[in-house]
């Protein structure tokens, strides 16, 4: 049970951190339609994030709320991935995470929808599916098209994978709790997402005439076990004002 | 000439004009005006509540400022649509934008400084908008018309939820009612100068009447919005930064102060306290998404080929 | 004894909103001397405000601490000017915000240092006094060889000034605290500082071969009633976030 | 050589050398790339906690944090200055670092998570640091000792600080203890590789010692550092997170586990969590700050031809 509250807490502070990093493009992005998808997707993560959170609080059972986890935890009781909480940089790199994100997030919904042990996270997966099907699609559509676009947008999507690259191995590196909720059959075990990840990253990489980066994967690793970059902090100082300004309103 | 008492005639008769068809050139250039000013509003207007995205208070509050912020740029959308069917492309639009010869609502060059702003922007600015686009539904020219009904759908469900923010400050700690306050003083003013300068000042108005393309006076507008707005503040338990309000029975209206009409020019003119910052957000996202725009184009140039040479 | 109060507020907040800013640059400026001389400018700011909100405190009598003024205001009660909120932006912008709030600093701190009827405010004016002649002299200084260097450097600073102005009027427009205060004898009539203020600026915009821009001074005021930008809120989320997220903690 | 033996005569006699006198080549170079990377990890040590300077939680820390990364800075200016006597430009130093020729402290690739960082940086890596620097007063090359003497002064200052810090938290509230105890945790091994490779896997240490660049082995100094730094620990109430260490009767020290030296080589090579995010940042503040430079060179050329043209 505390495993499967730590997992949850994993999988509903991934979506709330993106969420906020992609909100942050509102009324700046390079084009109309861009605007749109990406509010879009922020308005999807942030959904995700009240169902993952709210089931977290319920099995944590210490009568706190979806708000209340989101809102009143510190940077070092956050369990989300680094790579979600690293700054949006260029379009290019809010893209380029979004697609290695997207990538795992798909897999891993997918995998929930059809095979958790747990019906409430069969539920939850089942309906954000369908979204981060669509958030996949239109991300991976992009990369290609921008990879293979002018010189300027292949290098700068180039430039965004490899910085990326170190960041993506958290998603599959387990530790104690991620074999405590796989073994009960709640959710798979990180490390066998990896080779269809591989695969599909693979193939849009191709196809985007990109180059798949050579150096360590698993460089950068730490968040889901509370141990975060220096953007957290930042990111939290700004979400969590109201919250903390205002202690015990109702908005 | 006949052709232009032809047209006076099918608007008189209430026929929508559609856009291949025949419309006297001041017609065109006055609706591309005003589309192309209505969606400017909106993609600027993104940018005081995309302020506070990141630090709504709640989930919930989060997601709707998030899908209202949507809204906005959708709306744009239909209005640069709608301007495209008169001879111009978004690009164009965009330029004018950028380099001032085109104007957005002078409203989103105040800033939005409490998270009760995100309350008062719903309720005013919104209801504001309200009043000035329902009648526009039924304007002259197809396409803007069907653009202004699907928007109004939006509007109001925006009017709403600003609205509910304003209720739970209102009804919420002594600090959260002093914050809706301050927005409601804030905002007051500024949504009455949305409506434009008093009708004998206005220059364009009584041509963009006959043609419908201007449904109602500035002056009328601005009555309606008070007269359904005073009573909404009240049921908040907040007041009307007016001292002179007043029920007028005869009128069966209410009495009100003019917004100072001298701040709302230097406003136009450049000296509100956000122009510089909206237009240079603007600019800024523009500029630096042009590799982004670039990049696009060149790989459908270069489907566009790999097609050509494959049939 | 209110009035004394806000304008106490006005004086502590501009030093302590302009020390932030100008800490912003710790690390990141474009020569070491200038790292060290803005550290050096941010924490005598931040030593004015000890002083200034400390008596604010006092003159209060509710029992609140300097580091509560500081830390558990929300940003529409805080009584800083526009200009010191404004983002720090390039170097040039830095030095120019500087060199125009210095201007008016060392002209306010003289006067008070010399005429004010309390004792308390001449003390921390005297004290506040040298450091801010140093601070001046160096910005002037700065300005002149940056106005008349080379093309980038000229223009870089004159785009500054040209943002910045709209700002500068605030300082000289009085309200009714202020009149009471200057009733008072405690601080001078804002508005008669500025022949002072302008006979500097002119000279030192002529020896930098700037031009005095001819746009209105007073377009952007309202801080000092604390009706800020929007920048000012994000500037206390993060300023404020631990004293929030840890009530009542001794640090 | 002859004029080799004269100059180890002269360090083992105790001598100070001068930036005039004559060196073997190998001696300035090495004190060229020692002292450029002190340089540099002063200067890049401004970053982990300038993080927090903005986030600090009362004015008195803000200030103390403030004057702490100003005199790292001016520790920076110094030890620049000795290099300089050697014949090597700040500018070409700069230019090595971001380059990535040059390297500097790798403690400073580790991020600052919590406002315990601030206790445990100042505790326990300016805390290292001495036991680096104290015995370098005493070293063979005159400017450098000068700079050591002036920067050991303040950094025993500023490891009182960091310890002030670590008290105030590790006495406050349960979370307040839970940050200090996790900061200790995170900064431990990172500041016992500060030492460097045990001795055996050293390359330069033999040279250096006898040139008195270097005066202690690592391992002394990793030594002196965890027993003057356990006893510390204790009294703070927090747990050093190490279970093998222990107080060792003959040797009169404590036995302690090695730090992961698999992790000091990863983070040399960049892969630890912050160095391209240390290096973006002086790399850009560098680029971003040309212009500047480029200014007051300019200006100093004009004034300089006009007292020229005025002679």
């Amino acid at each position: 049970r505390p495993a499967f509250f730590e997992w949850l807490c994993r999988m509903g502070d991934s979506t709330l951190i993106l969420g906020h990093r992609t909100s942050e493009w509102c009324g700046h992005g390079p084009a109309l339609e861009e605007d749109i998808a990406l509010a879009n997707t922020a308005l999807d993560l942030i959904g995700h994030t009240q169902f993952w959170l709210g089931l977290a609080a319920e099995v944590e059972g210490k009568g706190r709320s979806a708000d209340q986890l989101a809102y009143l935890r510190d940077a070092w009781h956050f369990r989300n991935l680094l790579l979600v909480e690293l700054p949006k940089g260029d379009m290019g790199q809010t893209l380029v995470r979004e697609f290695l994100f997207d990538a795992w997030h798909h897999l891993q919904l997918d995998w929930l929808a059809a095979n958790s042990s747990s019906p409430r996270v069969r539920e939850i997966a089942a309906k954000a599916l369908k979204e981060v099907s669509y958030h996949l699609e239109r991300v991976c559509d992009l990369v290609i098209r921008l990879g293979d676009g002018t010189e300027e947008s292949h290098r700068r999507l180039q430039d965004a994978l490899d910085r990326l690259w170190p960041y993506t191995g958290e998603m599959f590196t387990g530790d104690a709790v991620d074999a405590t909720v796989a073994g009960a059959g709640i959710a798979p075990d990180p490390a066998s997402l990896r080779p269809a990840w591989d695969a599909l990253v693979d193939e849009v990489l191709e196809a985007a005439t990109l180059t798949r980066p050579q150096t360590r994967p698993d460089a950068q690793k730490g968040g889901r076990q509370g141990r975060h970059t220096e953007h957290l902090g930042f990111i939290l100082a700004e979400m969590q004002f109201l919250q903390r300004a205002y202690p015990g309103a109702t908005w | 000439s006949p052709q232009e008492l032809a047209f006076q005639a099918r608007i008189d008769r209430g026929e929508k004009i559609e856009p291949k068809e025949w419309m006297p050139e001041g017609y065109r250039k006055t609706l591309i005006r005003q589309i192309g000013q209505h969606a400017h509003s909106e993609i600027v207007g993104q940018l005081p509540e995309g302020n506070w995205i990141t630090r709504a208070p709640t989930l919930e509050r989060k997601a709707i400022l998030l899908a209202k912020v949507q809204d906005e740029a959708g709306h744009g959308l239909y209005l640069y649509s709608a301007a495209e069917t008169l001879g111009v492309s978004r690009d164009e639009l965009f330029e004018k934008l950028h380099s001032g010869a085109m104007k957005y609502s002078s409203i989103f060059n105040y800033p939005t400084l409490t998270w009760a702003d995100m309350g008062a922007v719903g309720w005013l600015v919104d209801g504001a908008a309200i009043m000035n686009q329902v009648p526009l539904q039924r304007t002259s020219y197809g396409p803007y018309s069907r653009a202004m009904i699907r928007i109004c759908k939006e509007e109001s469900f925006h009017q709403r939820q600003g609205y509910s923010i304003m209720m739970t400050m209102a009804k919420g700690t002594p600090a959260q009612k002093d914050m809706a306050q301050d927005a409601l003083n804030r905002f007051w003013y500024p949504a009455l100068m949305m409506f434009g300068p008093s009708d004998k000042d206005s220059v364009h108005s009584e041509q963009s009447m006959a043609w419908k393309i201007k449904m109602n006076t500035n002056d009328e507008l601005r009555q309606k919005f008070v007269n359904e707005t005073v009573p909404q503040a009240e049921y908040l338990g907040l007041s009307v930064p007016d001292e002179t309000l007043a029920w007028n029975e005869e009128k069966q209206g209410y009495d009100f102060a003019e917004p100072d009409w001298s701040e709302f020019f230097e406003v136009i003119k450049g000296n509100g306290p956000c122009n510089r910052e909206r237009l240079e957000a603007r600019v800024t996202a523009w500029d630096e998404g042009a590799w982004f725009r670039e990049g696009l184009s060149a790989h459908a140039e270069k489907a566009a080929a790999a097609r050509m040479a494959a049939e």
